[in-house]
């Protein structure tokens, strides 16, 4: 009888997990229908942002595996405004992949990913105004001969699946072969092992990777340029206007600068002008 | 959110190439595979020592290390040791050592289940040894293998999604692909999904068929 | 008259069990000996010692002038010289019973698949199967599937047959059909060394019967003087147990 | 330096490990006991709970395990408007192909036992769930173990996947120190190091037991 007994209990525990997992999704499906989208991230208590984890310095992993860098710094800021507390956060780590269905999804509240703004991403999410821009350039090694978007026809050439750089690429040069893959790393790898003549992506991580890999240089106009900015759901403009607000303030401190010297500019080349990327009062 | 059919209609060119290279990708690998499974049971059963230690040692480095990171190291790790191919290559060359080093168990496991027997009669009948592998024990193993090789050519098959994390335009990673750019992701992976199971499906469905016939035929 | 088979104090182990204990034993051209014995006592091990599928520890056996014990024996020629019919028939499941026959005439002597059916053909009208030349070996029964196993042993035109206890694994009422076709065999003048239970078949063919016990032979002689007249006492309990 | 560079990152390395070791105990544990359930409900005689299993079990043992996982990462939150994190996504995705396998295996072992001893359990008046538990189980059981841990091997290897859905496992630890020092044999080996020290003593354990079997 006792095996009988340990039985029936496995098949109860079977059935709770289950309705664990079930009873878990409706649960956060019924906060996503709250009216304000701002009071339902304040009545969680924390604000959960997607972040990029290997796109330093704006947003990676560091040696001790926290989440740092530009953006990171800017999330906690809004963490700060909202809650008095820049540790009432929550970084879920994104890629160009899936920043996007995580945000519909409600995986995430707001990306902070090095998104930039572009017409049909605007059908799927609200984006706030801009805080960075930047351009698509190419990553070649030093002794390459390639300098301008000409010399990538009939080349093989890498990229990241969903950036700019990808769909930038596909529009401007379509006689380029595009070897896709996920991350930067593989890329980059990709990319010494010859793998393509070229890795085209913003020129705010090129131009760091040229200087942290003295074997890589960056060449090229930029091209298609792009505004970053933070998206939240479509529809919640509540949760817009206070990020804006927020940015406004920013502007003024000279906010930007301030984070432009503390992580990118040690990276970039010595008289390199930041307006480039950031605006300032 | 509903389903967009009209969205999925657009991709059916781009599906129908992600298809089609999934499954000239997986019988190729499969045909390599078989080639490394058969060479390696017949070291396994009838080579030297050595032979039967360097092809033990493999099969448990193809069987036992995440096939993921086998593709990873050709791709990734075999340049640097002055090694350089394509993705195409590079991901036919890690799909073909880790299904290989699978059929190598199952070929082995194939002949041992032919009789003994049945090489005493060919011995009997002064067959040399290599005719004895190659008209007696050969198409008996074979015959034997035939299940075991429906399911792998589905694990290849199965396995091959993994190719797009290289950049290999397959089914996955059009997927991917698409989703990057239009975020239909429950209309493109349920297509996609439905695709691998025609295929699954459809290739388990004939091959039992065979596997049927030849089961009379013994 | 020629000797065709002859077995020198042949000493057999299968690791510590001595199967084969000093063995000497001689079949003659156009001799049909049977080999008795309890079971464990050596008989199917010293045919397969024969034919190479075993190898022995010490002694020598010849197969016609050829020391096949010498360890530079040529075993495709001995082969074909020898042949060999199993208790449990051992035909090649994945071949029909044509391809069966063939297989080897044409791999080893070359024939032409012409003149191999050709032959294949004489030799299974002789055994009544001609129409089963395209069935697969598992549709026929035991006793057709052991007919076919001797027509295949005689496809390499051998000068001595062994059989294994041919008729140990058959249905009772399968028995005989394999029987008669060894009966004729032996008719027609082949060389055959057979172990069997068969007392009958071993009256009524046998030139000489060899008793076997504990590895050496203990008695042997024609089947008259054989039958009638045992004189070790181990052969006198056997036969006791086995006639009546 | 040989190990210079995982010796350097280890601490990194270690959590990533720590994280594929979570997701592979908690894929197991749902896997197996889910698994274990939809066996037994694959064999029932009523022709609705019998087709339904039989298609789950199809579909997960069909699909692609990354579709699967990419499937339930994207495709389902927005579906249904819940939230999955990677973690979560990962464990899902593969004990979705675990338990497919698993009811596939129990299904095989119920089936392969002889009818004999289901009669011969209710001749003896057993009821059917006593006959399923005292009669059915522990025979199937004992034909389970091997492709039952060969499931575990394939499990443990799918772990890997867990990256790709952007869980900081140990593959993706490995790659994140790739990235910074471009040096992958050291790390890819130690990668692969780590998982073949998992998985071989649990193939040979599979294989022990098969010949035990026979």
């Amino acid at each position: 009888m006792a095996r009988m007994k340990s039985w029936v209990l496995l098949v109860l525990v079977s059935i709770l997990i289950t309705g664990l997992f079930v009873g878990c999704g409706k649960k956060e499906a019924a906060d996503q229908t709250t009216a304000s989208a701002l009071e339902a991230i304040k009545a969680k208590g924390k604000l959960v942002i997607g972040v990029k984890g290997d796109f330093p310095p704006y947003g990676f992993v560091d040696e001790k595996g926290n989440n740092v860098g530009f953006e990171i710094d800017m999330a906690r800021r809004l963490a700060e405004d909202l809650f008095g507390d820049p540790e009432k956060i929550e970084l879920v780590v994104v890629t160009g992949t899936n920043r996007i269905p995580n945000l519909q999804s409600g995986k995430i509240d707001v990306i902070l990913a090095t998104l930039g703004i572009t017409e049909e991403r605007a059908t799927q999410v609200d984006y706030s105004k801009p805080y960075f821009k930047s351009g698509v350039q190419l990553l070649v090694p030093k002794d390459s001969t390639i300098d301008s978007l000409e010399d990538l026809k009939g080349q093989q050439v890498i990229t990241i699946t969903g950036t700019t750089g990808d769909a930038g690429l596909q529009k401007l040069v379509p006689e380029a072969k595009l070897l896709k893959l996920a991350t930067t790393s593989e890329a980059l790898q990709a990319l010494r092992d010859n793998r393509g003549v070229a890795f085209a992506q913003d020129n705010t991580l090129i131009y760091v990777l040229a200087k942290q890999y003295p074997e890589f240089k960056v060449v090229g106009e930029p091209f298609a340029e792009s505004e970053w900015a933070l998206a939240a759901r479509k529809g919640e403009t509540d949760v817009v206007d206070w990020i804006n607000k927020n940015l406004d303030t920013w502007l003024q401190e000279d906010y930007y600068y301030q984070l432009y010297e503390k992580w990118i500019a040690k990276d970039t080349p010595d008289n390199f002008d930041p307006s480039v990327w950031i605006k300032r009062p | 959110m509903g389903f967009d059919f009209n969205f999925i209609m657009e991709q059916i060119p781009y599906l129908m190439l992600g298809a089609r290279n999934t499954l000239i990708i997986s019988v190729i690998v499969l045909l390599l595979a078989v080639i490394v499974g058969i060479v390696g049971a017949l070291a396994k059963t009838s080579g030297g020592r050595f032979l039967r230690l360097i092809t033990g040692m493999y099969v448990e480095i193809a069987r036992n290390t995440p096939e993921l990171v086998q593709i990873y190291f050709v791709f990734f790790v075999f340049p640097s040791l002055g090694l350089k191919f394509n993705s195409f290559v590079s991901g036919v060359i890690a799909m073909t050592f880790f299904g290989g080093g699978y059929l190598v168990e199952v070929f082995r496991a194939g002949i041992e289940a032919v009789p003994k027997t049945q090489v005493e009669a060919a011995k009997s009948l002064a067959l040399k040894n290599r005719q004895i592998i190659v008209n007696i024990v050969f198409p008996q193993a074979l015959k034997i293998c035939l299940p075991s090789l429906i399911g792998y050519l589905i694990f290849i098959l199965k396995m091959s999604s993994l190719l797009a994390t290289i950049g290999i335009v397959e089914l996955t990673f059009v997927a991917n692909d698409v989703i990057a750019n239009n975020f239909h992701a429950f209309e493109m992976f349920s297509a996609v999904a439905l695709l691998y199971l025609i295929m699954v499906w459809t290739i388990s469905w004939l091959l039992g068929i065979v596997e049927k016939r030849f089961k009379y035929e013994l | 008259m020629e000797t065709m088979i002859r077995l020198e104090n042949v000493h057999k182990t299968f690791g510590s069990l001595q199967v084969l204990n000093g063995i000497n034993m001689e079949v003659k051209k156009g001799e049909v000996v049977v080999v008795i014995g309890p079971s464990g006592c050596g008989k199917s091990t010293q045919l397969r010692c024969i034919n190479g599928l075993e190898n022995i520890d010490a002694g020598r056996i010849m197969v016609k002038d050829i020391d096949i014990t010498s360890g530079k024996v040529d075993w495709q020629v001995v082969r074909q010289k020898v042949g060999m019919v199993f208790q449990s028939y051992n035909l090649y499941p994945h071949l029909n019973v044509m391809r069966n026959l063939i297989l080897s005439p044409m791999k080893v002597q070359k024939k032409t698949k012409k003149e191999a059916t050709e032959y294949a053909e004489i030799l299974l009208d002789r055994v009544g199967l001609l129409d089963k030349r395209d069935a697969y070996p598992g549709q026929l029964s035991g006793g057709q599937q052991q007919r076919i196993a001797i027509v295949r042993a005689l496809m390499m035109q051998p000068e001595v047959m062994l059989f294994d206890e041919v008729t140990s694994a058959l249905d009772p009422e399968l028995i005989n059909e394999v029987l008669n076709v060894m009966i004729d065999l032996a008719k027609s003048g082949m060389t055959m060394m057979v172990v069997t239970h068969e007392m009958g078949f071993a009256k009524a063919v046998a030139n000489k019967i060899v008793f076997m016990s504990n590895g050496v032979v203990a008695e042997e002689g024609p089947p008259e003087e054989f039958f009638a007249n045992p004189k070790d006492e181990r052969l006198k309990s056997f036969l006791s147990k086995v006639l009546h | 330096m040989p190990w210079d560079i995982v010796v350097k990152n280890w601490s990194f390395l270690a959590a990533g490990l720590w994280a594929t070791i979570e997701i592979f105990v908690v894929s197991m544990i749902a896997g197996t006991v889910l698994g274990v359930l939809m066996g037994v409900l694959r064999t029932s005689r009523v022709f609705l709970i019998q087709i339904t299993t039989r298609a789950f079990i199809e579909v997960f043992r069909g699909l692609p395990t990354l579709i699967t996982m990419f499937f339930v990462y994207f495709a389902v939150p927005m579906l249904f408007q819940i939230e999955i994190p990677s973690f979560l996504a990962a464990v899902i995705g593969l004990t979705l192909w675990e338990l497919s396998e698993i009811a596939e295996i129990m299904r095989g072992a119920i089936q392969s036992i002889p009818k004999g001893q289901v009669e011969a359990g209710r001749a003896m008046a057993l009821n059917k769930a006593q006959v399923l538990i005292y009669i059915l189980m522990p025979q199937a059981v004992r034909r389970m173990l091997p492709p039952l841990i060969g499931v575990y091997t394939r499990l443990v290897k799918g772990t890997a996947l867990a990256s790709l859905v952007g869980v900081n496992d140990l593959v993706m630890a490995g790659k994140i120190v790739v990235e910074r020092t471009l040096e992958p044999l050291e790390v890819y080996v130690f990668i692969m190091a780590v998982f073949f020290i998992i998985n071989y003593p649990l193939s040979v354990l599979s294989r022990k037991l098969e010949r035990k079997l026979i």
